[in-house]
């Protein structure tokens, strides 16, 4: 604590306190500084930024989601609430793989997603993931058919623990692999290249006959 | 494959990778690429290593092995079934035969999807694995809750107040009409009017002439209609006589020479 | 936070205030101790008693009342939980009309009202004046189907400025303002003004007569 905030929280760090506390919902600085009157957004990202590093080392931490700061549990005290009642919904395979796609690819449309999973999806996975409040109709893609496209909400960032859709998980090395772009581009670029697959054919044929 | 009672109904089982069985998952759906990378998977090698003939052999023993217990097998996987057999012909012509696109490309184009849901199925996995709030981490559980309640402020004042009182006992009172002291002409002023000016000649003369001549519009009016009336009453008296050569046309009025002057 | 608890939360601390934290409603220390696995309740005792202290300077505050703890926001941020954003809004006619026969008349029924005004007052208007805090039910009138009667309140006073009802003027000096002068009349007022201005008035006047 001694690199960061003073010792005594001022009227404006307590102010933001109480309302990120009293707040029934993830607050966006814009929010916070309308809630309290029109404060400057700047001093409200001071505020947060101490209160951030006050909490750090409590069983209470503030944290930014998608731009929307909220009180949360320590995740390492996980085994101790899990005590608890678990709140959380069990979402079926094809659910959390239809999630994931939307998430890594979005905005996505229905037929994107069915060429990556190679099969339809029904149309229950997809409201189920709507009325979990985690992805959203993200408009039209203007192509033939001007099919609906899909992208996740702010709720799926505070879900999962995300502070913004860059935090995914290992999506990073997931584009720079090409493996978020579409199978004929990657065609494309494997065949541009060295047939890189030709020496392992090769031995497929080995196996072929095996 | 076990035995169950719905022999395709098998419930996710973690261990179900050592088990040599293969299964459809209908409630989570698992396809036909699906069930291949599961195949491929289990060949434990590089998705762009592993051999496609191996994968389609195993594929295929999958469907005849299904159809030999009578399974139902959803369109998906026949459509592959077929695919794949076509595949593995291709693959086995030699290569002078073979037309666009080679089968090499259509393993390769294979592969690359198997790894692409590869990818997003690991990806799932970890994102399913994060601290999720409700599960791992929580929110405060009574928050107060913000309000902002819009609460409207009436405003009125004094005279506002004493003026719509006013309106009221206005209203409400018995209403005693007044008719304002307009400019007119008043239909005796009329006849006395006309007659003397009948007096005068024993000419036609055009009603207009009998008005007073610096008359406001208003007053104008009020005397042509009292003067109409005086020149149809003086008519009636036999005094006057009218002409009027059609409807609007100038009316005229002279005295009748029997008649003695007003 | 230097005759407290130690810089840093220990990890009971942290659990106590993380369940707290989470919890949907007040824990007594049983409770506590049973969510986390049967700890002591002495050991919870003075967590709870260390992160008491801890908070007091927050804008959130651990507190007790009656045996169960709960954290609740700071009584003196109170106001920024429940804000309130004022609109102003001026008296409608109708309403003016029915909060001055009430002033004029209190206590005074809803079908007094009426037949004063000579026309029905619907319901909202009266609604309006309770809400604006200007009329207020003063109780029924003993006549057959003993109707609720109305009277003002000294914020009725406070925003007209009267000291008393008393103050209002009386029919007298509203005659003499021209305040009781019929719409209609007052309307003939105003054209015979415009109709004045002509200066062939006079010239006419002398014809009119003649």
């Amino acid at each position: 604590m001694s690199e960061g905030p003073p010792e005594e929280p001022d009227m404006l760090e307590r102010a933001v306190e109480a309302t990120l506390f009293a707040s029934e919902e993830p607050l966006a600085v814009d929010a916070i500084s309308a809630h309290l009157g029109g404060l400057a957004p700047a001093d409200v990202r001071d505020a947060l930024a101490c209160l951030e590093m006050r909490y750090r080392a409590r069983g209470v931490h503030l944290v930014e989601r998608g731009g929307r700061w909220h009180f949360e549990t320590a995740p390492d005290l996980a085994h101790l609430m899990r005590r608890e009642k678990e709140q959380v919904r069990r979402l079926s395979r094809a659910a959390t793989e239809v999630l994931a796609i939307i998430a890594y690819h979005e905005p996505v449309s229905r037929a994107e997603i069915e060429s990556i999973r190679g099969v339809q999806t029904s149309a229950g996975t997809l409201d189920v993931l709507m009325e979990a409040g985690w992805v959203r109709l993200a408009g039209r893609r203007e192509v033939p058919g001007r099919p609906v496209i899909y992208a996740t909400t702010p709720q799926f960032l505070d879900h999962f623990g995300l502070a913004s859709r860059r935090d995914l998980p290992g999506i990073d090395e997931l584009r720079a692999a090409g493996l978020l772009d579409p199978v004929d581009e990657a065609m494309e670029a494997a065949l541009e290249g060295v047939v890189r697959f030709d020496p392992d054919e090769a031995d497929d044929e080995g196996h072929r006959d095996g | 494959m076990s035995q169950e009672a719905a022999p395709f109904l098998f419930a996710p089982d973690p261990a179900r990778a050592e088990a040599d069985a293969l299964y459809l998952e209908l409630d989570g759906w698992e396809g036909p690429l699906d069930l291949l990378l599961d195949l491929a998977r289990r060949q434990k090698v590089d998705l762009l290593q592993i051999s496609i003939l191996a994968l389609v052999d195993q594929y295929l023993a999958y469907i005849d092995q299904a159809g030999a217990m009578k399974l139902e097998l959803a369109a998906d996987y026949l459509v592959m079934a077929a695919w794949l057999a076509y595949l593995k012909s291709a693959m086995l012509l030699p290569k002078a035969a073979q037309e666009d696109p080679s089968p090499e490309e259509l393993a390769l184009r294979l592969q690359l999807r198997l790894q692409r849901l590869g990818a997003m199925r690991e990806a799932a996995a970890r994102l399913m694995g994060r601290d999720r709030i409700g599960r791992d981490v929580f929110v405060r559980g009574a928050p107060e809750g913000l309000r902002t309640d819009r609460k409207i402020s009436w405003r009125s004042d004094i005279f506002a107040l004493i003026q719509a009182y006013g309106q009221v006992k206005a209203r409400a009172a018995p209403r005693i009409y007044h008719v304002a002291n307009r400019p007119v002409m008043t239909l005796d002023s009329a006849l006395e009017r006309v007659s003397a000016m009948l007096g005068v000649t024993l000419e036609w003369m055009e009603i207009r002439d009998f008005l007073p001549p610096h008359a406001t519009p208003e007053l104008k009016r009020s005397a042509l209609a009292s003067s109409f009336v005086a020149a149809l009453e003086l008519t009636k008296r036999g005094r006057a006589e009218l002409e009027q050569d059609g409807a609007f046309a100038p009316l005229r009025i002279r005295r009748l020479k029997d008649a003695a002057p007003a």
